[in-house]
């Protein structure tokens, strides 16, 4: 095994490039090293202006998202030797504005996530002591509520690509993870968004998200089975007349 | 430009959100705002896997916790803290649930809880091995029900705004733009997190580079107890990623070379086929680590390229066990080691984790400067004392977030004190004093040439290591100290390469090691004079304990020169007069 | 009142139409546009065949697949035409289009059923 | 100041997980075109023997070749409309693999039951 691989980095900096630049950095192979250690080899000892985001680099806080060799990956979770003998690219993650080197603008998620309503929404009042909820019950949402925000399923969906308002994959999989949750009751207040043409209809079921998602989260998965529950209720309101509903 | 709000939480991780919405709650005409240098989610609080405790069962009560918690803290604890903490950590857990965090649970719909170290009863409450996670997000999503709670992502707090002894809000840049802001406020809740960075090898994030404590020391607050650093017995080597207690929790046994349970050897009882509270395994952090150090002085562990290490085995818990309870360990340990846990030995070493000390506040979070408050692991409310136990901490964020939030809350509601033209002034002067601060930094000229970050990071980092490790003693303090100062001297050469104004993560690093440096010192400090052997902290030249003079708190205060002045304030005992930690007995 | 969308209606009509076509499509085209044209199997008897056709249920159930098929393919083809080409611009025309022309041919299979 | 990437309209060559998605959303047409050629069919049995083997002589050459292709693309639909059933329909209590198993059978068969009506 060769004892160093090259990692062309983009860089992109306002002002000074118009658009992003492949720069070229040697870093040293080792077994253990992950994509973002190679980054941050080069941040410390050769060029400290390279700018990125990451924080746990063990693949739980969603922030060192990054297109390595065309794919969504997690860079903290994602091994320089799999990619031997180089070059390894690196690349920010797609379909987002790019701020800055390898920082990408996620802004349009946070603006819209509130838009889905994920959080518990009941209308009475809490009990006591907790709301029961059977072990058979919480793995009716578990695979949902393990979202870590990461980002790579809007960056590996062509749809939002295209639809910059397409609410998205991770956003209808935690209004699902809710809607699935025996606890709660606020289905048909995120009904709206979900069931717009900017919700679950403008998804043509690419299925990227789910092959992208570091967290096995099926965004896919839940976004097909909301168009079935939402079909199901439009069906309801055809069928049925008014009074009976 | 400047932004107002009646609070101001600078911090998103668990303490943070549960603050501000405490804020919310208390005075729904109060506005919040929530800075934090990462998008909340991303915040350290993520990470934690083993669980969060409060008294759930018949069979447990308030008494068992809090005995636990002051035994386990090496009676440094303030026992009316604690006392405030057990009684309100379920309840706060019990919020939690109301607002949907996925706790495991039992067979018939009720909450399970898990056996944690150092505590006698099966009370720790977790979401299978992702507790931190579950627990922040559940958090972060609730925030974003309620439009009274402002975030400031990604803001970067540089200073604090202070007026005669009272805090009106704080400096900070906003990263995407590098723009220089200041947020105005009649109260400050500092929740940033610990700063295990200061160490080499820690399962701390990224972002844990002590900012907080960093920040309250330079305007004048004291530091607490900075000399009880805690190391987890069982991190990854090379990465540092935390394997949880639980793991142990679980049934898992630590191993030497030789695959003997060696705990055994160190006063933690005797082995068992099955996991016996607060024995062996299943023993407090500090014992488990310091055992660790003396099975290497005897040869008795694996050398690899990391490090020495030892094993933990789960292998008899089988697949079942560790797919249910353990998902997540499995997953890391393929990841990052390359092992199956169900089949393999895991290699693991203690790992600097969690600081017990931090900005000393009162039981509502209060600090000694007005207006300013703070909770979490960057505040030291003395419920850990020399030893946090596993699985206290997440609930000290909650209860003493919504503590501060609430004190905080009633603080800008009930005083009318508006900030003055000088604290408007000294926002003004922060924007330019920031700005010259990086024209030197950027300066290419330096005499007696340039230093980079990283190498006065690293070696800072190796300073702690040896000088303030799990043991310690006057001599390789002294040395760390000195270090330390050479270090601060070559720190105002070093250079930053980035002149961008855009996520400048270059000037965000040069910041953070400012901010280190000083926490580092008020650790060697402290350590250095606290002349005993406690907890956490285990000095080889004085190997007891001694209550005669040091049942008391360490308080370090920031002089005019950067050095740090210690003194020393009592312990609160009300119940349990300080008495022999007993483990395996 | 939630605006009414026709979205929720239109899919269930092309998952139908997926379905019935995933089911059915391969084993017929198999047999009439592939096997039979090649002599890989004999031609079945014209006589059998027409008994086969002249029966309600067979027309009704040609008609179905017929008509489901058709949406599938409208509903699929138009977000083909979106995103493919990129023509979302054009979504009025192409939907006129594509659900025009399914119903369309729906038309013609339900009088060419009928007269068989 | 950001920037951002343009989006070429072959954006689906980019990617051969892409490119196979684009395959199967142009399956549609084919299974347009079995619809066209099934009533061809029903016209020609309804129109006597005569038309119907001189609709099968004429479904040799290049109809044929139009023919295998639309079997591969309407193989394809099959498949990946099988295969992504069990994350649409999630059957309480039932596994993923089960509802997967059960749709191939049926495909099995009804392919087997239509093909013994014909040929019989
Ligand atoms: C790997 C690991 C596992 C753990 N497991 C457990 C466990 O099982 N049970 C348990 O009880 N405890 C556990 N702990 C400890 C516990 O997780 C932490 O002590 C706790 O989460 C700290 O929460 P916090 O809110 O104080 O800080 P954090 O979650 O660290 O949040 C700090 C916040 O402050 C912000 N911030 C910091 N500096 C600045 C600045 N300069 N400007 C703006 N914002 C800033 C950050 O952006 C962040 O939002 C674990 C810790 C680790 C490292
Ligand atoms: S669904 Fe998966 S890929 Fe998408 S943000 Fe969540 S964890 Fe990341
Ligand atoms: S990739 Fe996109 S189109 Fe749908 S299935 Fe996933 S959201
Ligand atoms: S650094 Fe946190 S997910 Fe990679």
């Amino acid at each position: 095994m060769a004892d160093t691989i090259t990692m062309q980095v983009a860089r992109y900096r306002p002002g000074q490039e118009a658009e992003p630049v492949f720069q070229s950095y040697d870093v040293p192979l080792r077994k253990e090293w992950a994509v973002l250690d190679g980054l941050n080899h080069i941040k410390d000892h050769v060029d400290g202006t390279l700018s990125y985001r990451w924080s746990c680099r063990m693949g739980i806080c969603g922030s060192c998202g990054m297109t390595v060799n065309g794919s969504p990956v997690l860079s903290c979770a994602t091994f320089l030797t799999d990619y031997a003998p180089g070059p390894v690219r690196v690349e920010p993650l797609r379909n987002f504005p790019v701020v800055r080197d390898l920082v990408v603008d996620i802004g349009d998620f946070m603006a819209k996530l509130p838009s889905v309503k994920p959080w518990l929404i009941r209308d009475d009042e809490p009990p006591e002591g907790e709301y029961l909820q059977t072990p058979d019950e919480l793995d009716d949402y578990k695979k949902f509520s393990m979202c870590i925000n990461c980002m790579l399923c809007y960056s590996a969906c062509p749809v939002y690509a295209l639809d910059p308002a397409f609410v998205g994959p991770a956003a209808i999989a935690l209004a699902q993870r809710y809607n699935l949750d025996s606890r709660d009751e606020g289905a048909a207040d995120r009904r709206d968004v979900l069931s717009s043409a900017e919700g679950v209809w403008a998804c043509t079921f690419v299925g990227e998200c789910s092959t992208a998602c570091p967290k096995g989260v099926d965004p896919a998965g839940a976004i097909q089975r909301y168009k079935l529950t939402a079909a199901t209720h439009a069906l309801k309101d055809f069928l049925l007349p008014r009074g009976a509903r | 430009m400047s932004t107002f709000h009646n609070v101001v939480v600078v911090g998103g991780g668990g303490a943070g959100l549960r603050a501000a919405i405490a804020v919310a709650e208390a005075n729904p005409r109060l506005t919040v705002a929530v800075v934090s240098k990462v998008y909340p989610m991303r915040s350290h609080t993520v990470s934690a896997e083993g669980g969060a405790a409060a008294v759930a069962g018949p069979d447990d009560s308030l008494e068992e916790h809090l005995y636990d918690t002051i035994s386990g803290g090496d009676w440094l604890v303030d026992q009316d803290a604690a006392e405030a903490f057990v009684q309100e950590a379920p309840r706060e857990l019990l919020r939690l649930e109301h607002w949907g965090c996925p706790w495991s649970r039992q067979r018939d719909g009720r909450i399970a809880v898990r056996a944690f170290g150092g505590m006698k009863k099966k009370r720790t409450w977790f979401a299978a091995d992702k507790t931190g996670f579950h627990m922040l997000h559940t958090l972060f999503q609730t925030t974003l029900s309620n439009p009274d709670v402002v975030r400031y992502d990604e803001w970067f707090v540089t200073s604090l705004l202070v007026d005669d002894g009272q805090v009106y809000g704080v400096v900070a840049i906003e990263l995407a733009t590098g723009r220089v802001e200041t947020v105005i406020a009649n109260a400050v809740i500092l929740c940033t997190g610990g700063c295990g960075r200061v160490f080499p090898f820690t399962t701390n994030a990224n972002i844990k580079t002590g900012d907080g404590m960093a920040l309250a020391y330079r305007a004048g607050a004291p530091l607490k107890d900075m000399e009880f650093v805690q190391y987890h017995p069982t991190g990854l080597p090379f990465t540092g990623i935390l394997i949880t207690e639980a793991a142990r929790a679980e049934g898992g046994w630590l191993l030497n070379k030789d695959g003997y349970r060696y705990l055994q050897d160190y006063d933690l009882g005797t082995p068992t086929p099955h996991p016996v509270l607060r024995s062996m395994e299943l023993g407090p952090r500090d014992r488990l680590s310091q055992a660790f150090v003396h099975e290497h002085d005897k040869g008795r562990t694996t050398d690899t390229p990391y490090g020495p290490i030892v094993h933990l085995d789960l292998r008899h818990l089988g697949a079942e066990v560790i797919d249910a309870k353990l998902p997540f360990v499995r997953e890391l340990c393929s990841k990052y080691e390359n092992i199956d846990p169900v089949k393999e030995l895991i290699p693991v070493r203690p790992v600097v984790h969690y600081m017990m000390g931090g900005v000393h506040t009162d039981i509502h979070g209060a600090t000694s400067l007005t207006g300013l408050y703070a909770a979490g692991e960057v505040a030291c409310v003395s419920i850990n004392g020399a030893n946090r136990l596993g699985s206290n901490s997440l609930p000290e964020c909650l209860v003493f977030g919504a503590r501060a939030g609430q004190a905080a809350a009633e603080f800008v509601t009930s005083t009318r004190t508006a900030p003055g033209a000088a604290v408007y002034a000294q926002a003004r002067d922060a924007q330019r004093l920031l700005e010259r601060e990086f024209a030197r930094h950027a300066e290419g000229s330096h005499i007696g040439g340039r230093e980079r970050i990283a190498d006065i990071r690293t070696e800072m980092q190796t300073a702690m290591e040896n000088g303030a490790g799990i043991y310690r003693d006057g001599e390789s303090l002294a040395k760390a100290a000195d270090r330390l100062r050479d270090l601060r001297e070559r720190f105002g050469r070093a250079t930053v390469d980035d002149r961008s104004r855009t996520f400048n993560t270059e000037a965000v690093a040069l910041l953070e090691l400012s901010f280190m440096l000083d926490v580092a010192e008020s650790i060697v400090v402290s350590a250095l004079h606290r002349g005993e052997s406690r907890g956490a902290h285990q000095r080889t030249d004085f190997p007891g304990r001694d209550d005669e003079r040091f049942l008391a708190h360490s308080l370090v205060r920031r002089t005019p020169d950067g050095g740090g002045l210690v003194d020393y304030m009592p312990v609160k005992i009300t119940q349990w007069p300080p008495g022999e930690r007993v483990y395996g007995r | 009142m939630r605006r009414r969308s026709p979205e929720p209606l239109v899919w269930l009509l092309f998952s139908a139409g997926g379905m019935a076509a995933a089911l059915s499509v391969p084993v017929l085209l198999f047999l009439f546009g592939v096997a039979i044209p090649l002599g890989w199997l004999p031609r079945p008897d014209h006589a059998h065949l027409l008994t086969v056709l002249r029966s309600p249920i067979t027309k009704l159930v040609l008609f179905g697949l017929c008509v489901l098929a058709l949406f599938h393919w409208a509903h699929r083809f138009r977000y083909t035409l979106y995103d493919g080409l990129r023509l979302k611009k054009l979504s009025g025309l192409i939907i006129v289009f594509c659900y025009g022309g399914a119903l369309a041919g729906s038309a013609v299979a339900g009088y060419v059923l009928l007269r068989a | 100041m950001t920037y951002v990437k343009p989006i070429s309209t072959l954006w689906w060559l980019r990617r051969p997980s892409y490119f196979l998605f684009a395959l199967r959303e142009l399956s549609s047409v084919f299974v347009a075109w079995f619809v066209v050629y099934l009533l061809m069919l029903v016209s020609a049995i309804s129109a006597g023997p005569e038309a119907y083997h001189r609709f099968l002589d004429w479904s040799t050459g290049r109809v044929l070749v139009l023919n295998v292709v639309a079997l591969l693309f309407v193989l394809l639909h099959a498949v990946t409309w099988f295969n992504l059933a069990p994350r649409a329909m999630v059957v309480p209590h039932v596994p993923p693999v089960v509802v997967l198993v059960l749709h191939y059978l049926l495909w099995l068969g009804l392919s087997a039951a239509l093909a013994w009506v014909v040929l019989r």
